[in-house]
């Protein structure tokens, strides 16, 4: 399997885009609605004009048209063919690169028990549903058993069970064949659980490409924290066990309780959603509560984030406009 | 069926309550069936039909087949089709009067006379019928077949022509009647054998309901081809469509 | 073409029935000795191994088929003849004639009482194809010799072929029409009145004539004097008797190649159909004979020069070759 | 253009080199351009030209708004479509040669007889490209429209017709070359005027020249025709197409 | 603002449904792929065949052409319309109402900046991203303001944060002009956020209808709990306060210890997803940590369900196939 690598990649979407993706790697797309995900996929796979290069195994492939590139793309907006039944998509590709007949057969049943449509083999794409469609979809591309595997959000439109099964198939495939591919997403969630390394793109640029951990403590730059919800870094200081899988965190100042998850802690993420602001102290034991002063709101349509001065931490928060007004919070509240 | 058959009613009502000379000039519905069961079993028909029905389907196949190759270039290679294009459009508008002359010196007089006049008329309406078709097609499942490895040739019959169907088939739909229209005027020169013979006769002869039966033929015959097209275009694309 | 008498020196092929000939005849009486001739199967008898069309070639397609061979020898008018020797430069010769007139002017007689009234604006006059058919050289004949105002008629000129014509007439969609036999006669039965024939028009005014392409006469001058012979013995035979004469030309109008045209359901409502009556009366309107005076076919000539139809005027002498006319 | 330079050097090269007798049927194009050249000076042929151009577009664009109008109803209502379908494909073959006598008796003899032939000839093919395109248009387009609150007819303007532009205006390609080629049949039974009677009194004179003439003054007009129509699809469909 | 009333409706994908959605609700279809759900709404809209009958406020429509229903529809695929702008497909409901042009494009612009497009009015839908074109859809179907609001997963192609503005949003237009809504979803997080009464649909069968909290904490039958997860609920017999906002809660003879959210606990839900099975005790506290033993397990292509016997309660667990095997569990073991 080949490792691609981007250099310079520039067009109406993306802006002078360097990547590389190691050979038998999955590499997570991440990036909000229009950041050129697709159009990065549609480069790679030579479907559309693009300026730079675009190398597969450190050969440049600009000049390969698109049908040799060995690639399975899943698109975006599926383009099943409507005149072909279910089967015959998915045998599409088979055919196209001359496997034998018996072989395809049992290809195509093998991929349609795969994504779990049996039972549509002989219906056309206009009478499936949604989820049914983008199944094929997927199927359709991995049936010719590609070299690269492109996913263009691949289960976004499927049930949570459906869809972690699929995760776990594609895992699964992916170790037994190691098939490079970049996978879209804009679940972090997904990319978490699926990616080798995440990349995050940005109105076509890549603002940041690693680990998952990497990617979610410490984002490099304010869009990505903001994207994946700017959380709260604090530096852990010293951590006490509580027992019962407890840990309480002593940060500057702040001791904060957490259920331990049995490995040592460095770094706690809190992101603004989980802070809840209130004038009176609520009901229930106090825990992990602190009198905080407002420093600053930044009120937008629907949400406003709120920077509080906790201790000598200051955190984001964000609360809902209306929570916001009935609370009648200002700068300088207690 | 029904339509016809009012069709059919109507016509014979107003002829019968037509002014003077009307019979003449527009004879009703059973008149003509009489005529035309007469000419059949005087066996003139019958012998002329078949001549002009095998040149038809000759010229009609032929041509058809020629535009349909040419079509599907034009609309799947943009260069070919800026390059026919103009030139189609400049032939295009030539009329059979034209054509005669240099047919007559090419392939002298004989059956290839018709059979070329009717190639000509059904090239250009398959032809454009089918670019349309083709062009028609969306990008996406071109991608989509291309990034599952299809050479330009697979694509093209595995996926654009499929779905180009219902203009080929608009496109065949036309010719068919063009074809048995344009017979006649290619019989009526110099070959003395055909439907097109028999009609120019009946017309010198001022012999209405010849004309009108010959007309009938004509009539059915498209029909039936017209029939027969339907069934197979509902065939290729019922399932999807 | 060389000067006449060059001919008569080839030599003679001795199987001449071997070699095809395309004829070209006109579907109308004026080719009455073609039609006789062929039910006599004296061309057989003469040997010429000929295929004849029947056709409607006319123009263009008639002067291609010359000038690729396909037809060399046609029974045509002399108008198109001429027009196909200055015109399409297709060497040919006219080596006979079939008959003089055969054109007549009929009338809707409600409307029209005198060749003056053909002037009145409301008045539609049919004509075929200008220039080409004889119908407009007579009309324009007639135009000189009748003192017309020529604008007042060509205003409202409705163009058409012959039998189109005879249906607008009796539909009263025409007033008017100069057309050659058997149309002319046709219409007049069907209830319009023939004003003037070509006679009066144009005396001695030569209808068809038997053309043959020059390579023909010029490789084998033998069939061209057998064609020349049949001719004669047809027009002759014509002459003698008439009736029989024109029963032949009826039934073979009314013939789709062997068979008769059924015509049972055709006379429900009109006598639309050729019978040997209507034939005959049309055939008597011409004179059916293969004389041709060179001055005749000049004045022709000169006419259609000074019409314009024709480039240049040129001598008759250079379109006929009237050797195996005369020389028995 | 250049495919079209190439093509006219290669007539003219053809032409040139041509065997006895086919200089003149085919004359080079040299020749031609001068005898066009002659005719327009002579004057003879604008006025015959505007005439038949006015007869042409009447009938051209009259025909083709009928053939429009029943085949957005055939493609629309598949009630209508199964009614006047099979009628259509019963009177379609009927050639000039069949329509003249009627049109004779009911619109006489003057401009509407010509008028009315190209009017004809113009119908059918909008009529079924219309119909195929309408029949095109995916249905969900129209379950959308309707959703909005959109009434068929509104669904009908703004949806179904701007999706079945480009079929339309491929039947009106196709028929511009058609009106102008049976403009000559149809002035055949006419007042002698427009360039179809031109063409006519040159072939029954035999002057090639004059008929090659009106045949390029056809094509042209041809030409263009098509150019206008592509630029207006262009115009309606290059922003989504 | 009507209500909608389903009474026996069937057709290829529903079977026999009986659904009333009360005025002003906003009702979440929740169901997996190939549910039906699609199917539904497009019965509603009046798009397909269907026996039975459908009515708003008790008035039978199944006879009202599609465009009087007056609803709003959000197709799952999208269906803009390729030749209309961006900013005319949004204005198209609008003009077919006939509202005059100032109020059109006044409208027009308040939308694009509700879903945030403001800076694609003028693009043509071929050339907008998977999200852009599913707000354009979104703001489409909301512009003409309907009675009733069909949401077919309005929200699949968008990233988190931008899908949690409208979330919000969509909940804010509810609260204000209380529009009859079916919103689908197959999300279950969605679900809960949005629906002010859940359905869940399986196979064409409504199979039950009640409040998040109902859905998700007594399903009805076994095909709900295995959708959402089949949670093992636990009757909380008395709990004690540990502080430091936890809870232990004793349940026959088991003791959980689970965070307090400072109301009463009734009853707790543990989704088989969260129960981990280890044959050696893993590091880290020991809490919540149980010896069990295995009754049965069903393995399936790559999840193994395992029903556990733990003191006298029966739980069911889920793993990962490979984790089975690896732990080499089998029926019976400890
Ligand atoms: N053909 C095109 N011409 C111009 N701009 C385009 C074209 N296609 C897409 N765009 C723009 O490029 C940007 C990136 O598009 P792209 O489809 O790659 O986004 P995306 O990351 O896939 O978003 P989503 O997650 O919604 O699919 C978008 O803003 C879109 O409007
Ligand atoms: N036109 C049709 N004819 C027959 N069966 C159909 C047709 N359309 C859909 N179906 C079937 O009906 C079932 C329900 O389809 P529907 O689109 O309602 O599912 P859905 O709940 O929308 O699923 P998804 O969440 O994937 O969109 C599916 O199994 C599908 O295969
Ligand atoms: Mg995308
Ligand atoms: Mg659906």
């Amino acid at each position: 399997m080949p490792c691609i690598e981007l250099r310079g990649v520039t067009n109406f979407a993306c802006r002078d885009i360097d990547l590389k993706v190691e050979n038998q790697e999955l590499m997570v797309l991440l990036g909000p609605t229009g950041a050129g995900k697709t159009t990065l996929l549609n480069i790679v796979a030579g479907l559309i004009e693009y300026e730079g290069s675009v190398l597969f195994d450190g050969v440049s492939i600009d000049s390969t048209s698109c049908y040799l590139r060995g690639v399975g793309y899943l698109f975006q907006d599926l383009a099943l063919f409507p005149h072909l039944s279910v089967s015959a998509n998915i045998a599409f590709g088979l055919k196209a690169c001359k496997t034998p007949p018996f072989e395809t057969t049992a290809r195509v049943k093998e991929m349609m028990q795969l994504v779990r449509i049996e039972n549509l083999a002989h219906r056309y794409p206009r009478d499936l549903s949604g989820g049914e469609q983008q199944r094929v979809a997927l199927a359709r591309a991995l049936a010719p058993a590609p070299r690269i595997l492109l996913l263009d959000e691949p289960l976004s439109s499927l049930d949570f069970s459906t869809s972690k099964y699929l995760r776990m198939e594609l895992k699964r495939l992916h170790r037994e064949f190691g098939v490079t591919t970049i996978y879209v997403t804009h679940n972090q969630r997904e990319a978490k659980e699926m990616g080798d390394r995440i990349t995050v793109i940005h109105d076509g640029v890549l603002d940041q490409t690693g680990s998952p951990e990497d990617i979610f403590f410490n984002p490099q730059n304010q869009r990505i924290s903001e994207f994946i919800g700017s959380p709260n870094i604090l530096e852990c200081e010293h951590s006490r066990d509580l027992g019962m899988g407890l840990v309480e965190i002593k940060t500057r100042g702040l001791s904060i309780v957490v259920p331990d998850d049995g490995q040592k802690i460095k770094k706690i993420a809190i992101s603004p959603q989980d802070i809840y602001i209130s004038a009176n102290p609520p009901p229930g034991p106090d825990i992990n509560r602190f009198n905080a002063t407002i420093v600053e709101m930044f009120p937008s349509s629907s949400l406003t984030k709120i920077r509080l001065k906790v201790g000598d931490h200051s955190l984001l928060a964000e609360q809902p406009a209306e929570v916001v007004e009935e609370l009648g919070l200002q700068s300088g509240d207690e | 069926m029904v339509p016809i058959l009012v069709f059919l009613a109507l016509w014979e009502i107003v002829a019968r309550l037509n002014v003077v000379y009307g019979h003449f000039f527009f004879p009703p519905f059973s008149l003509v069936i009489r005529e035309l069961f007469y000419l059949i079993v005087s066996g003139v028909l019958a012998d002329d039909f078949f001549r002009s029905l095998i040149r038809v389907l000759i010229g009609f196949s032929a041509g058809s087949f020629c535009g349909f190759v040419v079509g599907v270039l034009m609309g799947w290679k943009n260069l070919i089709d800026k390059t026919f294009g103009p030139i189609l459009s400049l032939i295009y508008p030539i009329p059979a009067l034209g054509w005669l002359p240099l047919l007559m010196l090419w392939v002298g007089i004989g059956d290839i006379l018709p059979i070329s006049i009717v190639f000509i008329t059904c090239f250009f309406p398959v032809c454009y019928n089918t670019a349309t078709g083709v062009k028609g097609v969306s990008p996406n499942y071109v991608a989509a077949a291309r990034t599952l490895g299809a050479s330009e040739i697979k694509i093209l019959f595995s996926v654009i022509l499929p779905l180009a169907v219902p203009n080929i088939f608009t496109g065949l739909r036309l010719v068919a009647g063009m074809a048995w229209r344009v017979i006649i005027a290619a019989e009526m020169v110099a070959i003395p054998t055909g439907i097109g013979a028999l009609l120019i006769r009946a017309e010198s002869l001022m012999r209405m309901d010849i004309i009108i039966s010959c007309l009938m033929v004509l009539s059915v015959m498209c029909f039936l081809f017209e029939r027969c097209f339907n069934y197979f275009e509902r065939k290729l694309t019922v399932r999807w469509r | 073409g060389g000067s006449p008498g060059t001919y008569a020196e080839q030599m003679e092929d001795p199987d001449s029935s071997t070699i095809p000939i395309g004829m070209a005849v006109e579907f109308m009486d004026h080719a009455a000795c073609a039609f006789v001739a062929r039910e006599m199967g004296w061309y057989k008898q003469e040997g010429l191994n000929i295929s004849v069309y029947e056709s409607y070639v006319t123009g263009m397609a008639l002067a291609a088929a010359f000038a690729r061979g396909d037809i060399q020898v046609a029974y045509m008018c002399l108008v198109p003849a001429i027009n196909l020797y200055a015109n399409a430069r297709v060497p040919i010769k006219i080596v006979a004639g079939t008959h003089k007139y055969g054109y007549g002017l009929v009338i809707n007689p409600e409307k029209i009482k005198t060749v003056k009234d053909l002037e009145n604006p409301d008045i539609r006059t049919g004509c075929v194809g200008e220039g080409g058919a004889v119908d407009v050289i007579m009309l324009n004949k007639m135009i000189d010799e009748y003192h017309i105002d020529k604008e007042k008629i060509s205003k409202n000129i409705r163009r058409m072929s012959p039998p189109k014509q005879v249906v607008a007439i009796i539909a009263g969609k025409l007033d008017a029409a100069f057309l050659p036999e058997q149309w002319a006669t046709m219409a007049e039965e069907l209830g319009c009145q023939m004003l003037l024939t070509s006679r009066d028009v144009w005396p001695e005014v030569q209808g068809s004539v038997l053309v043959v392409k020059e390579d023909l006469l010029h490789n084998h001058p033998e069939i061209v004097r057998k064609l020349v012979k049949v001719t004669k013995k047809a027009t002759d035979w014509i002459r003698q008797n008439p009736d029989s004469a024109a029963g032949i030309v009826a039934r073979h109008l009314s013939c789709a190649r062997k068979r008769l045209m059924p015509t049972r359901a055709g006379m429900l409502d009109t006598n639309l159909h050729i019978t040997p009556q209507t034939i005959s009366r049309s055939m008597k309107r011409m004179v059916i004979t293969t004389d041709l005076e060179p001055d005749v076919v000049q004045d022709m000539i000169d006419y259609m020069v000074s019409l314009g139809y024709i480039r240049a005027g040129f001598k008759a002498g250079h379109v006929l070759y009237l050797n195996y006319l005369y020389d028995e």
